[in-house]
């Protein structure tokens, strides 16, 4: 019974139903489109940017990438195996509108939310992941987002496999209200789990990752890694501006200022994450 | 809110409490006080607001003057700086020595000014962690009293990692082996009241509110219009009646007739009953016992549905509230 | 046989010398003299002083003050009962001139050395002091120093009694060279094994405390007070000034530019020492 | 040194161990190693210190470069910044994840400047206790290589805590769960080095120093003038036979004919070497007991009479050596 199959079974050691072997749905943003790079206008080709991991070959920029090509881009091939995908959104407070726009995002990302997990290796090593996507209502995080997020970490805390996030969003999903809120607090108390567990959390932040997201999850890796670039904060700088009443100063928010800050372990380019990542499982043993 | 469903509900835990004599006399009082909660328009709701925003409400410092029979603040993070808009320090409590952590706002301009209305930075944070982890150490229970209309949005604070500090707390808060009791006492600000707000019981003022998002910040993204204020707040179902409805919160500290400023000695004692009372409950339990509880209670939070099953899985939080160890 | 006496003796349990009923040698420093205020100028009788806590009526400046003044100021009269006052320095790395200052220091200050430890007790609460005199030596910390600081410190977590350290210091004594050195990380080593008792460590910063003081037990207090206006800091101004080239900003390093940035827990005026103390003993239970 | 003093005590030594079966053999060596270290005057001494100041020795990422396989530097203290004067991150020895930690001077002018010449600040020592933690959590062994003429003396750090976070290192460091080696590879400045040099066993290189103060500070103190930086220096006892014959540091390692600075490999492989006999020894105890040890260790650091004896506490740490569980 759906009902008694969350956390709290979990923690009281209930059985989880299984994983459901379903191939992971490919909806690729870069399929048969020109693209002009954003950060130095090179015209380039969709297979171009595809065979170069979404990453401009003339300047280096990151692209955002969704689910599917995060996940080409990141485990060794066949190895994904999504799970938690049955669970769905409602609308807790009857916002109006909030259906709706759960549709508009269904259709055009091919998710059922803003987070996938999935069991998946990295050269060879097995891992859980939880990938946020941008382009399901900008990665905001409601109960839903917050649930598999929570079970992706206590997943690992059981398994004792490593749990890596990728975070992007645009903070908490307002439709949900309080409820959204308190995904901060659960899935920052499933990390307190992770760490009392011993096993390591792994990080990577990508573009834009803002709000809420920043202030819980996003900040407690105990390896905290950036792709080149990414704009993450709390408050965006619109708000701060209209706060302070002063320009932001260049590169304000970017991953550099945030490894300059203290933020941020180390920036990692989408080409060496791979090699990044199976590193860190290596020196970070669970057993 | 479908009565129904709730009355069928409260019938279905009374049947169970028979059988187990488990005690499930808080969560009926709580699914009966919805039931009393009639339905108020925008423009009710927005009564409420301003009040919770009140400039003569009493805030933390007032409220544990009023409260406390001796204390002495403590001040900063030992790392960079000491925050004014976020307070706390020790007090005795009828002979009992506790903790006080609260966002602090000025009663004038000039203090405001000094307190930054209550907006905390990242040292704020960190002072509340380290004074609740003191705490912890010497066995006090830590009593946060919550008053910000959210962290500060602004480039000193983004520079020393507001979102850090606020998620750290949200993990550190969730494993302290000490009791913890939270109260909006006026405006529960997003993060930034979350912050402080990591509590085995959580409690509201009767007029306050606690929000995902500010009712102008949600009325400029839902209408473009941050003058619709009172219809987002409408829609955001942030007062005391509706998050105690939700099971977020765990009970509303009345008023006096007016307000809380109208009579801040009466509402200071309200809220010194209440920590008693709580304090009765959490002080038979082990640290051990209290993190957990605390861990569960927050992991349980949220609503959604798993497909196969047709029903929300609207009733976790009071699930788990029975299971609790 | 004094040398197995020491920390080591502790840690294996071994039986500790009793304390000696030593009444404590009183040199007042304001004895028949007449003062001008450094801070307000104003003309002030030593027995006005000495009726004030040595704190200027006029203005409130805290004057400097010895062992016996502050012990007389501060616990319950004839509780004081000194420990620890056989453990003497030697000369350790033969460094020319030691044996002389400190004779001069030892008939300036009636005292063997620059810390001087006793049981005590504060409005009838017991607790253990440690208690820095700035005219042995400039308050400089030695072996010696390092050792009554770390047994005061034993003795606390041994006793459960809460143990309250006065500070006052121009840094590590560089006669004895790395010794001196290491004292920073014995006391610092003694205050962890106070942690783990779960017993308080409360510090009084007083005027002036600096150098390897500051940069151990001075900042590890559970609560650190400190009395109005004292310097404190690591590096001294002058050092300061000659390094970045520039005047330092009006009151650097006092006890209230501390308190502001987030080292200081409170500011506590020599009159409400006693009754900030008891309170803190009393809300920090060892039961 | 009284050299008949120590053969005493070495013939007492040696009947205890045959009574009692101890392992005093390391404890002899270093005794022994005293005996034959003949007499140097103050300008031998001086050019020691200019050695170990020597711009060419090799760097903390130097010498990582060379032993580990593969090396990932972690930048950031989680609350102000990352300091590039102290770095740190994690690696691969013999196949083994290590945590390193190191002061980094820069190998020219420009690169001196961004590593403010190995002065750490506030946040250099924060982040080494972050990643030191963050190794004992996962079972790593901590890898520190001093190297710095001692923490920055600015207003900044001093706004930001350096006394703190030097002696929060210095408490922290000693409660760690996980095996701590220290290496001074060059300047051993005060506080600045103790900060990351808190080990279970800490070794010098051949042509390095580890003082209270420099030996210019030394001689503007003592005769006003710190061109006498070499007498001061022969006062003050800072070489590594000094150090080792007074127990307070655990071995000397090797450098290669004319200093570190003329073969960085080998001189790397001298450091690996002792690490990995290091970690052999440290690897078979428990957490708790590097912890206790290294603990047990620093609090048995000093030398001083007590009343009632003729002697100086001379082999106090010799004796707690022996004694550790
Ligand atoms: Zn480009
Ligand atoms: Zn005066």
């Amino acid at each position: 019974m759906a009902l008694f199959t969350g956390v709290i079974d979990r923690l009281l050691g209930r059985q989880q139903p299984l994983p459901r072997d379903i191939a992971f749905k490919d909806e690729r943003s870069f399929v048969a489109q020109k693209h002009s790079c954003p950060s130095c206008h090179a015209h380039l080709e969709a297979g171009e940017l595809e065979n170069n991991l979404y990453v401009c070959p003339k300047c280096g920029h990151h692209f955002r990438i969704n689910t599917a090509e995060r996940v080409r881009t990141l485990v060794d091939a066949g190895s994904f195996q999504e799970f938690n995908q049955e669970i769905q959104s409602i609308n807790p407070l009857g916002f109006p509108g909030y259906e709706a726009k759960l549709g508009e995002s269904k259709a055009a990302t091919g998710q059922g939310e803003a987070v996938v997990n999935g069991y998946a290796s990295i050269e060879g090593r097995k891992v859980i992941l939880s990938i946020m996507n941008f382009k399901f209502m900008g990665g905001s995080m409601g109960s839903v987002a917050g649930e598999k997020l929570t079970r992706a970490i206590l997943e690992g805390a059981e398994k004792r496999h490593p749990v890596i996030l990728f975070t992007t969003s645009g903070g908490m999903r307002m439709q949900e209200g309080i409820f959204s809120l308190m995904q901060m607090a659960k899935s920052s108390a499933a990390i307190a789990q992770l760490e009392l567990a011993q096993v390591p959390l792994f990080v990577v932040l990508t573009d834009p990752t803002y709000g809420g997201v920043t202030a819980s999850f996003a900040m407690l890796g105990d390896v905290i890694l950036a792709e080149p670039a990414a704009s993450i904060g709390f408050a965006g700088p619109r708000i701060i501006e209209s706060t302070i009443r002063q320009k932001l100063p260049e590169g304000f928010q970017k991953s550099e200022f945030l490894l300059e800050k203290g933020f941020v372990d180390a920036i990692v380019p989408r080409s060496e994450l791979r090699r990044t990542l199976a590193f860190l499982i290596d020196t970070h043993p669970t057993e | 809110m479908d009565q129904t469903q709730i009355q069928k509900k409260i019938q279905e835990l009374q049947s169970l409490a028979e059988k187990s004599s488990v005690d499930i006399q808080s969560d009926l009082k709580r699914l009966q006080e919805k039931l009393v909660d009639g339905k108020m328009t925008p423009d009710d709701i927005w009564k409420k607001i301003l009040l919770a925003r009140n400039a003569d409400r009493p805030t933390t410092l007032e409220i544990i003057n009023h409260i406390a029979e001796n204390f002495l603040e403590l001040h900063g993070d030992r790392a960079f700086g000491d925050d004014a808009a976020l307070v706390g320090g020790i007090g005795l409590l009828d002979g009992r020595p506790v903790t006080f952590l609260g966002h602090q706002k000025g009663r004038n301009m000039k203090e405001n000014i000094r307190r930054n209305y209550g907006w905390a930075h990242p040292e704020g944070y960190r002072k509340a962690l380290r004074l609740a982890q003191e705490a912890e150490k010497f066995g006090r229970p830590v009593i946060t009293f919550i008053d910000t209309a959210g962290a500060f949005p602004g480039l000193a604070s983004e520079e020393r990692g507001i979102g850090e500090s606020i998620a750290r707390n949200l993990k550190e808060f969730a494993m302290l082996k000490t009791p913890v009791i939270c109260f909006v006492i006026g405006e529960g600000g997003s993060g930034g009241a979350l912050g402080i707000g990591i509590g085995n019981e959580v409690y509201m003022l009767e007029n306050t509110f606690y929000s995902v998002i500010s009712p102008e910040g949600c009325a400029s993204l839902l209408y473009r219009d941050a003058s619709e204020a009172a219809d987002a707040a409408a829609q955001l179902k942030l007062l005391p009646t509706d998050l105690l409805g939700f099971g977020i919160v765990d009970g509303i500290v009345p008023e006096p007739d007016g307000g809380a400023h109208s009579d801040h000695a009466l509402t200071a004692a309200h809220i010194k009953t209440q920590i008693l009372e709580s304090l009765k409950r959490l002080e038979q339990k082990t640290g051990e016992q209290l993190a957990r509880e605390r861990m569960t209670k927050f992991l349980a939070m949220g609503r959604f549905v798993e497909e196969g099953s047709s029903k929300p899985n609207f009733f976790q939080r009071l699930f788990s509230l029975n299971r609790r160890a």
